[in-house]
């Protein structure tokens, strides 16, 4: 098993005859995720090496039974592409496109959330399931098959700490790359949550940033409710306040959301913090038992 | 983005939130013009982007003509807390019956708006939580339904404020939150929220914050930008499209990726360094933003060292050695380079710096000895 | 609340949603002045709340003075299935190159609006459907989301309409829901939506049903009420704040609540009756109001007999005795009243009623006796 | 046992300072109800015999734990009165107030129905459960209690058949009038499943009317779901097309809506569709083993 995607995942994906939508898609499909559609308004009939593209999702999900849908749109059309997807009823979206104005995501995190379908992102690089499926734009040549969950606000830096824990032997069940938006489809906690419940997952690697309380959310959530070991990350020790370190999300306001408190909350519940991705990656080794 | 307080004032004017009239100028005698126009007493503001304004004398009432060419030739060019004063905003004096603290600002923990109301106006709101933490009412809105006449009632009595202006106040708010939807703010504040002597309800001063990723749906805000504000060195990775914040250090950093570089400023301050920037030079970049990036971070001259940091995943790092190469063929190269090259291509990449054999480039095989040796180098 | 085309049409283009230019006009030589300024060809429509307006001969084209001036004049006045034509609506002639059919309404079903689009337009719906049902592409709005691109493309899509003008309609189609919200619609209708030569997309014509209970949030919609085309009893039981429908028959009815009146229709119609009138005197109707309604009823001439079913919750039996007898004392009563009291203070009614003795008034203490009652007694 | 409201329902009122809002906010009170406060804004401090008033709905739960809310100010203040309620909490909100606005009530009851507040009504005479509280302006003293469960889109005639039943000896475990509105808060549907589940119900009476198509739905429902015995009654068969019977939302539209048609699709399910109030009351009557 693994979570969200895996050999079940039927991807359309939005946004498939563009630059970035066809080189990701079918990068997701050579790796083995089963790519049914793409959309794209007005080119409905074409296909991109053989991947049929539809006006509609709606119409891609009756013709091809995709249950996963990705958006590649550029930011001012990624709240309708999203919402889009969810009234065509597939169950999963994830959102690559930075850049989305927070105001629409308001109102499609509110949406979203009341009815039965899961957004992953926006600003984030997708999902993978080594072995199974990739959905997104994580270099999967790093990672292979493995006990380890691995949940981000970053891309590279969860590149960096999984190809880490490669060096020591271990892959993973699946890495979940949240987004860096202020806003995102789901949380940490929404993740662990499946991670705790995924019988192939032995151990959880969290890697937080500055921004927010969602670490610190998830810390009180851990200590009550997950029994597996988690092993944590914070980026952003050195970020003055009140500065956007990039992703959108990433700002201490005033004395808030600093990397020092999300590092203090999570060990104050008992949750391991890595100083740098090599001690994330050690620490994470010793837990699973291995020598480091 | 954040907006003087002038500028958002007119977004209130523009969705029923009553404000004192008033008028921006840049010069003295525009000052006096606007005055006379006005009608005595009035108000001369610093406009910055900084908060106790009126502490570092940036605020000052004039009862005639004379005053206000002194307190306007006094106020422009001040420095207050780090923010050069350019504008001035002239404003008929209010009467001042009440003053309370309101604002709409985005609760990301929540993943809604969320409005306050505080009886106790006129000063920070973190010192009035600290004075009395009840004062302060929150109640969160559904950004799916809007901010409803209860809401404001509810914020109106709970907060404790004057019967007789509950109505309005409630009115005032639902405004705000007009502002804050409409013109994708994710911070709207007033403070103080002045009752008159006659009982009306009026924003005595705004602080407004604009979502970046939503200003191309306002162009009137984006023609707003004050260029003049903004850091040399920031304003170039701007109009290079990189992603640039200004520190204080002497080592100048570059990664892919935000949380990547966010981590090698923790790594470089962990070995004992002190970074000078970070940048994100993006997934996927290609040479000529290397060399962008490279001339951006050298252009601030306090930097000693640099740190590259790469992690290839769309990105590839025979294109960062490649860029990196140029760079050095373009500018002339005083300090020393770190440069780590790992994941995608990293070989092909190391190939290519080892050939190019540039001056005082130092290529590390780990993000911890990197950061060791640059915060070595750098001195 | 029906609109007129020219009504309909004026909030179509306060909402972004393109009309041919025109202008409304009650007589001939208005229409003449009207189509000068437009500029020929222009064409001249009968403005009633009723379709087959051009079957019935309301719709003429005209490329000349001359031709207008006929055509007005023809049309003015003209009795179209039961509707008098008291205005025109004078608009430049249109270039056809499609024409769709387009509509927003609310589903009460799904409890949410519904958008459909056809590529037949220019025929009636129900036409549409029975020659091919999937000619028309249905789709639900959720309320709380509004219209979004997704949705226009997918009726543009679906329904098969031309390539070149999907984005259009699709911006078309928001419009009207536009209309649809924020002019409290529960019906925007626009058939056929044109697309011109040129390939301009543009409603031809618009059927707009206002809530009416909306109505005060809209004070230019709320003076459009043409009391011109209301029936004569229906006007003045709405003066007097009373809920009446006129129907065909002689048996004048009234009760309390509209689920009792309906069933009292019914079951009148059961014995055989045929009732004149839905009256609902409402809850708790008192005395006054018994007399309002007696001289609503009595003002339609066909009443030959009249049933009063109360069934008394908040009303109480015992008022609307009183306002019988108050009636029977200011008004002229020339046809026999059917009495039935049931409920709170029946005993008490029954008395007053009693003691009162009014000429051929008949109390009766069942609903099916008083039906059966009245319908022998109205002959 | 009852549906809806019982010996636990703690009313609050919105409006219960006005003149209707007291006259049955109190009249309520002395049927048994226990009515814990009421809400009008500015005359909060203030009691209506003894009944705290507070300024908000949030201020009386919070002080008294009200669990459920009527509601009886002007139509133009309605919806935001029923948002304040389900945003303080209530369970149950009951709205007697008609003539709200149509889009209103569809943005109310979206919003409704994804979080976890019921609304019975607008337009509606309220909630009585006989003997055990009465919410609403339901005249009480014509019904017992009993095995019945009545639900009704009307008021009066609702009076008339629970009259007739109470004549044959028949009373009733709650009567819900659903309200006339084009939009209401729970349908037929919803209010049935609830008397299928109650154990104090024997036997449910619909009394259904022109416009819409819940009568149609339901009896699909009702086939499919309901073991009880059902009989329904459907006013307006004399009913001309496009006219408003005095309920907003008893109108038929073109061919849809039409009593014939509503009653035939009860039939058609099986469901006894009485022709007359008194028939409706007979069959019931007979259905629970009584001679007639």
């Amino acid at each position: 098993m693994s979570i969200l995607v895996g050999g079940d995942t039927k991807l359309v994906v939005s946004g498939l005859t563009g630059r970035e939508g066809s080189f990701h898609g079918l990068n997701n499909r050579r790796y083995g995720t089963d790519l049914v559609a793409g959309v794209t308004p007005g080119k409905g009939g074409q296909d991109v090496e053989g991947v049929p593209v539809f006006d509609t999702v709606h119409a891609a999900v009756a013709e091809t039974g995709a249950n996963t849908s990705m958006v590649f749109v550029p930011p001012r059309y990624a709240a309708d592409a999203v919402l889009e997807s969810a009234d065509a009823g597939v169950e999963l979206v994830v959102c690559i496109t930075e850049g989305i104005p927070v105001h629409d995501m308001l109102r499609v995190y509110t949406h979203l959330r009341r009815g039965s379908t899961r957004l992953i992102g926006p600003n984030c690089p997708g999902i993978l399931s080594p072995g199974k499926a990739n959905v997104g734009i994580i270099p999967a040549h790093f990672f292979s098959e493995g006990n380890v969950g691995l949940v981000s606000r970053s891309g590279t830096l969860t590149y960096q700490i999984g190809n880490e824990l490669a060096g020591r032997g271990f892959g993973n069940s699946t890495i979940v790359g949240i987004g860096g938006d202020p806003i995102v489809g789901s949380s940490f906690i929404d993740v662990i949550q499946m991670f705790e419940d995924d019988p192939e997952t032995d151990l959880i690697v969290m890697c937080g940033e500055i921004g927010g309380d969602e670490e610190e959310r998830t810390a009180d959530y851990i200590a009550e409710n997950v029994t597996k070991p988690v092993v944590a990350y914070i980026a952003g020790f050195t970020a003055p306040p009140g500065k956007t370190m990039g992703h959108a999300g990433a700002i201490v306001s005033g004395s808030k959301g600093t990397a020092q408190a999300k590092a203090e909350a999570l060990e104050a519940k008992g949750i391991r913090v890595g100083r740098t991705p090599t001690d994330v990656a050690e620490t994470a080794a010793r837990a699973l038992g291995a020598a480091v | 983005m954040d907006l003087l307080e002038y500028q958002g004032k007119a977004l209130f004017e523009k969705h029923g939130v009553a404000v004192p009239h008033g008028r921006p100028v840049s010069a003295p005698g525009e000052a006096v013009e606007a005055a006379e126009e006005l009608g005595y007493p009035v108000v001369v503001k610093a406009q910055v982007l900084i908060g106790g304004r009126g502490k570092a004398g940036g605020i000052k009432l004039a009862t005639d003509r004379h005053a206000v060419e002194e307190h306007a030739g006094a106020i422009l060019g001040m420095d207050i807390r780090g923010f050069p004063v350019r504008e001035l905003y002239i404003e008929r004096a209010s009467d001042i019956a009440e003053e309370y603290y309101a604002a709409i600002l985005l609760d990301r923990g929540a993943k809604k708006p969320m409005a306050m109301l505080s009886r106790m106006g006129g000063m920070d709101v973190e010192a009035i939580a600290e004075e009395d933490p009840d004062a302060i009412v929150r109640v969160h809105i559904d950004p799916l339904i809007g901010f409803q006449d209860f809401h404001g009632r509810r914020l109106a009595f709970e907060a404790g404020i004057a019967e007789d202006v509950i109505r309005p106040v409630g009115s005032l708010l639902a405004g705000l939150y007009d502002v804050f939807v409409k013109e994708d703010a994710t911070l709207v504040e007033v403070n103080p929220l002045l009752v008159t002597g006659d009982r009306d309800v009026i924003a005595l001063d705004s602080k407004v914050t604009i979502d970046s990723g939503a200003v191309f749906r306002h162009p009137d805000i984006a023609q707003l930008r004050n260029i003049g504000d903004e850091d040399e060195q920031e304003r170039m990775a701007k109009e290079r499209g990189l992603t640039y914040v200004k520190l204080d250090g002497n080592i100048g950093v570059l990664g892919n990726g935000a949380g990547l570089v966010m981590s090698t400023l923790d790594v470089v301050a962990q070995a004992g360094g002190d970074p000078a920037n970070f940048l994100d030079a993006g997934g996927g970049s290609k040479a000529e933003a290397i060399v962008d990036a490279v001339e951006v971070i050298l252009s601030n001259p306090k930097v000693t060292a640099v740190l590259f940091n790469i992690f290839g995943g769309i990105t590839r790092c025979d294109e960062v050695a490649r860029g990196l190469v140029t760079a050095f063929g373009q500018i002339d190269v005083t300090v020393p380079f770190v440069v780590r090259l790992d994941g995608t291509n990293d070989e092909e990449g190391r190939r290519i710096l080892a050939e190019a054999d540039l001056p005082n480039v130092h290529v590390e095989r780990t993000m911890l000895g990197a950061a060791a040796r640059v915060v070595e180098l750098a001195g």
